[in-house]
């Protein structure tokens, strides 16, 4: 599904990834996990073009990702759950969420919109709220709720747990779990609660300063000891 | 050598002895030029002055403080009207200096009426109200006309060169003080005056908590900052400086009239801060440097290219437009912003 | 003014010898004027007239041998930029005298300092009549045209005269035009004034204030503006279905102007000047439509042969009327004149001298007050048709007389320049 | 704090909320994501004027105070992001923070009297102390911009601290942080007992439950339960609103909890 | 009686005039968070490109539509042009950016048209009304110039809030990136937004040139006053835009007539301020914002 070769990226002098080699299968939660500054999030803000690469590639299904511009990643099927203020303020929680489902017909939304507000349903009592007033959380869950509407093939989701209450958090997982199992959606996963994170991942990959530390199953991860304690901090 | 060290290092640590340093290196700079330059170059540093006095006022207000005022021309006018007031015909009621002093004080007292409003009001709306305010005032001094002159304005009086100034010039250069040397050692000595002041100002805990308005309000208010107290303070001192800057206009111009504070003065205030560079007290410096010369510079090259006067006088403007845009283009922290980054960015290859 | 006797003293040169700005071969004067932003349009035209003038003066040998050079720097109407030209025209480009320099606000900001420099300034182009009224304040400047006041006078004593029924409305510009004017006319028709209305310059929505007229039932208006706002005030007037008789001062009325202004609203409510037909105006140089006129034949050759692109207009037939009196000036003040020579033989101005101007100029040691009248005309397309003759007065309470100098007969000579000695 | 509550528009944020802060102890606050924690919080610094109730601080009624005076009062509080002066240095963005301890008039920092020499030389060695402190004083000079998030997350804390409160309001301070990162957190806040007391919102578990002295649970804008920690995790109501079924491998909280 | 009502009606056209300045305002705030100043000379441009067709010969319609289509396409090249490497970064460096352009358009237009008074046509008639005894001065013109507004407001709220389009267009404006991850095409929304902004900016340029005086300053009190109408209305609403310019063109007016025209500016300036002391976010902005 997702193939990342040799990807590296900088900021000015600093390698935020280096030569990063790994794939995410079809239908499969794949984690990223690291320290603060491994490089989790550049390696979501490449893969969606918000950062350009200095060198290697990824390709998602054959398409080449690194040569497509941001606006027309969502046309390949891939949204993108950015790290905090991914919520546009100024407009209501509602227009948040038609952003997310653009290009289609007001019908065909309205399934995903109804998903979303079953889902939580804090932003159904909320819709023609301005989001500016939502709490941290309540917005996290507009962000999540937003790149569903999309029903995208594959969903890069920056630590989605930020700021959520552990049954919030739950229930995401459970439903990533359901539409990984059933729409067969794949996902790379960032997280910094590394345990969490793979006791739902199917595959884990660990960065450091930029580098993949290993790449293998989940629960294979989170059984090595001294990885844990190296890097994945429990 | 290191005897010398010792003291020099006791002057770069206290923040006052460095700023005096600086100005008083700024003061044998304005001496040598002022008395190396004609007449009509003499004036046309009087006006430099001024502009850089208000212009080193808003680079607070607005590099510091985050606060866009659209209309310090209008302080400017409360300078200049007070000015002309208190130094007409006949004999003046106050010495130069406390004519100064009167001014300042009451663009002070008016800054702080537009401070309270203006503290309430963010971006574009404080900047509309600002503009609001620099076309109005103008016509409050054809509203009360039997005072104030209407739109003819009031004449001020060219200032008398002290006898003891004159001879001290005279003594040092064997040169006589002309009046428009005078206002422009008037201007100088106030702009240093006023920037050592600004200068203290923006390194010491004021000028901290206004940066910490600027960038982060809500976290300043949770600091202990009183919001509304911060921006006040620092609208005031700019309006303070803009009401100087004001009393020095008048007497380099001689004249106050409506006519003399259009928007165009406010926007240029704003103009010479930001080409300079946002901020800092030597970008508005040559911010205002730029504005006075500039214009003079290019109408000239105009009529030596043999365009008619009308072409000339609107080449003036064009480029003087085209420089702004090119400076936001090319080098959008400013003059001295850019040479900052430059030189970091050598020093750090190197 | 007195305080100004401290500042250096200029360094003069012996009488006989040439002064600042004039060398063997060249006189350079210069003035302000408003060449961009607001004021720019009309106004920036008259140095255009000026230059022409001056320009054919050179093509002839110009003033003695010497050429007028004659430099134009733009102050945008704003007196702190008229401050900084003039400083520039004075000390750096050392003019011998300013001619023409635009505007009240703009010309009072320096009229001190030219005055404590010593430069002459000559012929402001304003009607205020400080320029004038003391010429032991400011010994170095001259007026030109008629001053506000003088204009009121006429005005006022006109509609007293011949409307004695009209209730009049007074639209003014809020300044000294319409400060000085009003003291003028109400020294005539102080009871028939119904209703005052004062517009401010650049705010271009006069309808409050006509309307204002019309609520106080007005059916005579003496307008004292300039001439955009003549056009303003009439488009106003259609709207409101407004429609008194309609007096413009001078300033004003360029029928000319303003007449291609009103000319392209639809519906052929207005078309060309026809909506200036049976106005009334004052008159004191020929204008542009006088085709017949002496002078206006002189100027339109000048301007064909040595004027920028345009045609020409009443703004440039000011510039040149201007020029040809500053050049009169110059020959007045003799083969080797100085700053104060000329001032003296401006003061010693020989009213025979033929001159577009239609009365005399009222120069002397007492008085630098332009021309001392004007007649009265109405507008019959776009020409004026003289309602009086020529009519001369002064300030305060000068009589109004008719005048008997013959002013208005005269013509240029053939080379179209003048021919003067040189006085005292 | 007594009887708060707080509507906005048709939502009602808290409701009679009561609550007492114990002199050097941690309080958590926890609840679902809009319960109204944050809220609670802008009430205690004067963001929020409550419709209800009213704020007792050491003994006296506060009454529509703005946030600034209760800054003076020794209300400190960290935002639940991170509320940095992004184009000062952290070191002046930390003497922001011990401004009020300042002394020096405006006159005297006008003129650079030696007055305000001095009292800047005295906000720069809080501010430095505190930096140290916190283990962050090599950053001193560095833009808040270019450092990792844990230390930005650390200068945040550091500025709320240089003021000595008595009373520190933090907003999900763990949020970002690993759970090494977090554990250190947990340490520092522990170590802040013995000079102020602590008010905490954080939805992280691990650290509310091995911090706290005690915890208050809210819904709803209602307080539905409160106690020790021991207590709160094993209320069912809690459960049920809050914490979930997936109550993510308690035994490993109690592992970090046991380390103090 | 007569004398108010006038005064009334005066005010109520010059409203709309304002009213049409701050709509392009407040389009291209809501596209590009940025306060164009150089609006003015932009549409006094577009002004002379139709006058000079109109001196050729052409009618005042297809002149007209030949004026908002430039306007259109200048908007679009000023955007791309200019304004592109400013987006997004220091909200000063923007307003600069824009008045430089403002004097460098201006100072072009001198050059190129001159700088004296020419008169531009109105379709209308320019003549007011007579009910009975009453004068009602509104003319041909002036309701042409209501309507028009009024319609150009009514697309506008209907673009915002009903299409995605608008909601493109919003979303480019407030948070680029976010937008660019949905998948809009942010580039291309902002320079619609100034393209569409200059068209209407263009069409206010028209409105008050029709029946009146054109040269190169003649936009700059409009800069003023519709700037000042919009943040008076909250710069977010075209609603609010309108409003704005209604309030302000009225009050002026009534300033104007029974005051004193010296004092016009001072009115200004007095409304706006006791505006914005009770909603610092303008008529029409949202209540009470979230502060943490
Ligand atoms: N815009 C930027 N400019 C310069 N350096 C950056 C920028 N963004 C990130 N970096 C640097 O790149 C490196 C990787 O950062 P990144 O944000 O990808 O890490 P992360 O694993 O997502 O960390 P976190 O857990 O804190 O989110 C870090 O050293 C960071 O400081
Ligand atoms: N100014 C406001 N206007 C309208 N509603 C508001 C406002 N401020 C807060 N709310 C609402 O009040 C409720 C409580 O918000 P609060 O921020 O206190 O929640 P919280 O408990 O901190 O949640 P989280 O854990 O997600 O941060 C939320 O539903 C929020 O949307
Ligand atoms: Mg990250
Ligand atoms: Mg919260």
């Amino acid at each position: 599904m997702l193939d990342v070769r040799e990807l590296t990226t900088s900021y000015g002098a600093v390698t935020a990834l280096d030569r990063l080699t790994f794939s995410a299968p079809r239908g499969k939660i794949t984690a990223v996990l690291g320290a603060n500054g491994a490089g989790k999030t550049t390696l979501l803000r490449t893969l969606s073009g918000l950062v350009r690469p200095t060198h290697g590639s990824a390709e998602l299904e054959g398409a080449d990702l690194v040569r497509t511009p941001t606006e027309a990643m969502s046309g390949l099927g891939l949204a993108h759950v950015p790290e905090g203020r991914g919520v546009i303020t100024e407009l209501t929680v509602e227009e948040n969420l038609r952003l997310g489902g653009l290009g289609r017909s007001a019908r065909s939304q309205a399934a995903p919109l109804d998903r979303v507000f079953t889902l939580f349903p804090v932003l159904s009592d909320r819709r023609n709220a301005i989001a500016h007033v939502l709490s941290g959380g309540e917005r996290q869950m507009l962000v999540i709720g937003r790149a569903l509407m999309a029903t995208p093939k594959i969903l890069l989701l920056d630590e989605p747990s930020l700021g959520l209450a552990p049954r919030v958090v739950g229930q995401i997982f459970d439903l990533l779990r359901s539409l990984v199992e059933s729409d067969g959606l794949t996902v790379l996963l960032v997280e910094q609660n590394a345990r969490s994170a793979l006791s739902i991942a199917d595959f884990g990959v660990v960065l450091n300063l930029g580098r993949l530390v290993v790449h293998d199953e989940a629960a294979v991860l989170a059984a090595d000891e001294k990885l844990r304690h190296a890097y994945l901090g429990f | 050598m290191s005897m010398l060290a010792a003291p020099l290092h006791r002057v770069s640590r206290s923040t006052l002895l460095r700023h005096l340093a600086v100005a008083l290196i700024g003061l044998v700079v304005v001496i040598l030029v002022l008395e190396s330059t004609s007449t009509f170059r003499n004036a046309q540093f009087a006006a430099m002055a001024y502009l850089g006095i208000a212009a080193g006022g808003l680079t607070v207000l607005t590099g510091l403080n985050g606060q866009i005022s659209l209309g310090h021309g209008a302080f400017m006018a409360f300078g200049a009207y007070s000015t002309a007031l208190l130094y007409r015909e006949a004999e003046p009621v106050l010495p130069v200096v406390g004519v100064l002093l009167v001014a300042t004080v009451v663009a002070l007292l008016v800054g702080a009426l537009v401070g309270v409003a203006a503290a309430r009001l963010h971006g574009p709306y404080l900047a509309g109200a600002t503009l609001a305010l620099a076309v109005a005032v103008p016509g409050m001094a054809i509203f009360f006309g039997d005072s104030l002159g209407g739109e003819q304005g009031l004449n001020v009086r060219v200032p008398d060169v002290p006898g003891w100034f004159a001879d001290a010039v005279f003594f040092l250069t064997a040169h006589d003080v002309t009046a428009s040397k005078y206002v422009a050692y008037i201007g100088w000595l106030a702009l240093i005056v006023t920037f050592v002041l600004l200068a203290n100002l923006s390194r010491s805990r004021v000028g901290r908590v206004w940066r910490a308005v600027r960038d982060d309000e809500v976290a300043a208010e949770l600091a202990g900052i009183n919001l509304g107290r911060a921006r006040v303070l620092a609208f005031l001192v700019s309006a303070g400086c803009a009401g100087l800057a004001g009393a020095v206009m008048a007497m380099a111009v001689r004249i106050t009239a409506p006519s003399g504070f259009t928007l165009t003065l406010s926007l240029t205030l704003l103009t010479a801060v930001v080409l300079g560079g946002l901020g800092s007290l030597l970008g508005a410096l040559i911010g205002a440097a730029l504005l006075t010369f500039l214009p003079q510079v290019v109408t000239g090259v105009g009529h030596d290219l043999g365009l008619s006067d009308v072409q000339s006088a609107e080449l003036a403007p064009l480029v003087y437009g085209l420089v702004m845009v090119l400076v936001i283009l090319l080098a959008p922290a400013g003059i001295v912003g850019s040479l900052r980054g430059w030189r970091r960015s050598r020093r750090e290859t190197t | 003014a007195c305080g100004a006797g401290e500042t250096r003293e200029q360094s003069k040169g012996e009488a006989g010898s040439s002064d600042v700005g004039i060398t063997e071969d060249t006189v350079t004067i210069g003035a302000h004027f408003p060449l961009t932003g607001v004021a720019a349009p009309g106004y920036s035209e008259i140095p255009t007239g000026m230059k022409a003038y001056f320009d054919y003066v050179n093509a002839q040998g110009g003033v003695d041998g010497r050429k007028i050079e004659f430099l134009v720097r733009d102050d945008g109407y704003n007196p702190t930029n008229t401050s900084q030209v003039t400083n520039e025209l004075v000390l750096k480009d050392e003019i011998f005298a300013m001619v023409g320099g635009l505007g009240t606000p703009t010309h009072a900001a320096v009229v001190d300092f030219l005055n404590s420099e010593q430069v002459p300034d000559l012929f402001v182009s304003s009607g205020s009549i400080q320029w004038g009224d003391q010429p032991e304040e400011k010994p170095f400047t001259f007026g030109w045209q008629p001053d506000y006041e003088s204009e009121g006078k006429i005005i006022g004593q006109y509609v007293a005269e011949n409307m004695p029924d009209a209730k009049v409305g007074l639209f003014l510009q809020d300044d000294d035009l319409g400060r000085d004017s009003e003291k003028g006319v109400r020294r005539f028709l102080d009871k028939q004034i119904v209703g005052v209305e004062r517009y401010t310059s650049g705010n271009t929505d006069v309808a409050p204030q006509i309307a204002g007229l019309q609520a106080k039932g007005a059916d005579l208006v003496l307008s004292f503006n300039t001439p955009s706002y003549t056009a303003l005030s009439q488009l106003v007037a259609m709207k409101l279905n407004y429609k008194p008789k309609w007096f413009y001062a001078n300033i004003g009325s360029d029928p000319n102007l303003v007449g291609s202004l009103l000319s392209k609203f639809s519906e052929g409510a207005v078309d060309g000047a026809a909506p200036l037909d049976g106005v009334l105006t004052t008159e004191y140089i020929p204008g542009v439509d006088s085709e017949d006129d002496p002078w206006i034949q002189l100027w339109q050759k000048v301007w064909d042969e040595y004027g920028d692109q345009g045609d020409l207009t009443n703004y440039r037939v000011y510039g040149m009327s201007k020029a040809y009196a500053f050049v009169q000036a110059l020959m007045a003040a003799g083969p080797d004149p100085t700053r104060e020579g000329i001032v003296d033989a401006v003061e010693q101005w020989d009213t025979s001298w033929p001159g577009p101007e239609l009365a005399p100029f009222r120069f002397s040691e007492d008085s630098h007050l332009g021309i001392s009248g004007m007649r009265i005309v109405e507008l019959k397309g776009g020409v004026g048709k003289e309602l009086t003759p020529v009519l001369v007065t002064d300030i305060g309470d000068a009589p109004i007389e008719e005048d008997t100098s013959g002013q208005s007969d005269d013509a240029p000579a053939e080379s179209g320049l003048p021919e003067i000695e040189p006085v005292g | 704090m007594s009887g708060i509550g707080v509507g906005f528009g048709g939502i009602v944020a808290l409701d009679g909320v009561g609550l007492e802060v114990a002199r050097h102890q941690v309080l958590g606050v926890i609840g679902p994501n809009g319960a109204g924690k944050t809220t609670l919080f802008n009430v205690a610094c004067g963001f929020v004027q409550p419709d209800t109730g009213t704020l007792t601080w050491q003994g006296r009624e506060l009454d529509r105070l703005r946030p600034h005076q209760l800054a003076g009062l020794g209300i400190g509080r960290t935002l639940q992001g991170l509320g940095l002066f992004d184009q000062m240095s952290v070191l002046d963005n930390v003497m922001v923070g011990a401004d009020r301890h300042a002394r020096a008039s405006f006159l005297s920092s006008l003129l650079a009297l030696p007055r305000s020499a001095k009292d800047e030389a005295a906000l720069e060695d809080r501010a430095r102390t505190v930096l140290s402190e916190l283990g962050i004083e090599a950053y001193a000079g560095h833009l808040p911009s270019s450092l990792p998030y844990p230390v930005r997350k650390r200068v945040a804390l550091a500025r709320a601290r240089v003021s000595e409160p008595e009373l520190l309001l933090l907003d999900e301070p763990a949020s970002g942080l690993s759970n090494d990162e977090m554990a250190e957190l947990g340490e520092l806040i522990r170590g802040l007992t013995d000079r102020m007391s602590v008010m905490l919102v954080e939805h992280h578990m691990d650290l509310v439950m091995s911090v706290c002295d005690r915890i208050v649970v809210l819904d709803f804008g209602k307080v539905i339960a409160r106690g020790r920690p021991e207590e709160i995790r094993d209320d069912p109501a809690v459960l049920a609103a809050y914490l979930g079924d997936e109550v993510p491998h308690t035994h490993q909280d109690v592992a970090i909890g046991e380390e103090r | 009686m007569q004398q108010l009502l006038t005064t009334a009606l005066t005010g109520l056209t010059l409203g709309f005039v304002y009213a049409a300045f701050a709509l392009a305002l407040v389009l291209i705030w809501r596209s590009t968070r940025i306060v164009n100043f150089a609006q003015a000379p932009m549409a006094m441009i577009t002004t002379y490109v139709a006058l000079l067709l109109i001196d050729a010969g052409l009618s005042y319609w297809l002149a007209f539509v030949v004026a908002l289509v430039s306007g259109l396409v200048l908007g679009a090249l000023v955007e791309r042009v200019f304004v592109r490497p400013v987006e997004g970064k220091s909200e000063i460096n923007a307003v600069i950016l824009t008045l430089g352009l403002f004097i460098v358009i201006h100072a072009l237009a001198a050059v190129l048209f001159g700088s004296r008074y020419r008169s531009f046509p109105a379709p209308f008639g320019l003549r007011g009304f007579e009910v009975g005894e009453l004068n009602v001065a509104l003319t041909g013109f002036g309701m042409f110039t209501i309507v028009a507004v009024l319609v150009v407001m009514g697309l506008l709220v209907a673009l915002f809030r009903f299409t995605d389009l608008g909601l493109r267009m919003r979303a480019s404006a407030y948070n680029a990136e976010v937008a660019r991850l949905l998948g809009v095409r942010v580039g291309r929304m902002l320079t619609l937004g100034w393209a569409l902004a200059a068209l209407v900016g263009s069409l206010s340029g028209l409105l008050i040139a029709g029946g009146s005086l054109v040269h190169p300053s003649y936009m700059d009190s409009v800069v003023v006053y519709g700037f000042v109408a919009a943040v008076l209305g909250g710069l977010d609403s075209p609603l609010g835009a309108v409003v704005g310019g209604l309030l302000l063109g009225v009050s002026l007016s009534f300033v104007s007539g029974y005051v004193g025209s010296e004092v016009v500016a001072l009115a200004a300036l007095v409304i706006l301020m006791l505006v914005l002391l009770l909603k610092p976010g303008g008529l029409f902005s949202h209540a009470a914002a979230r502060r943490v």
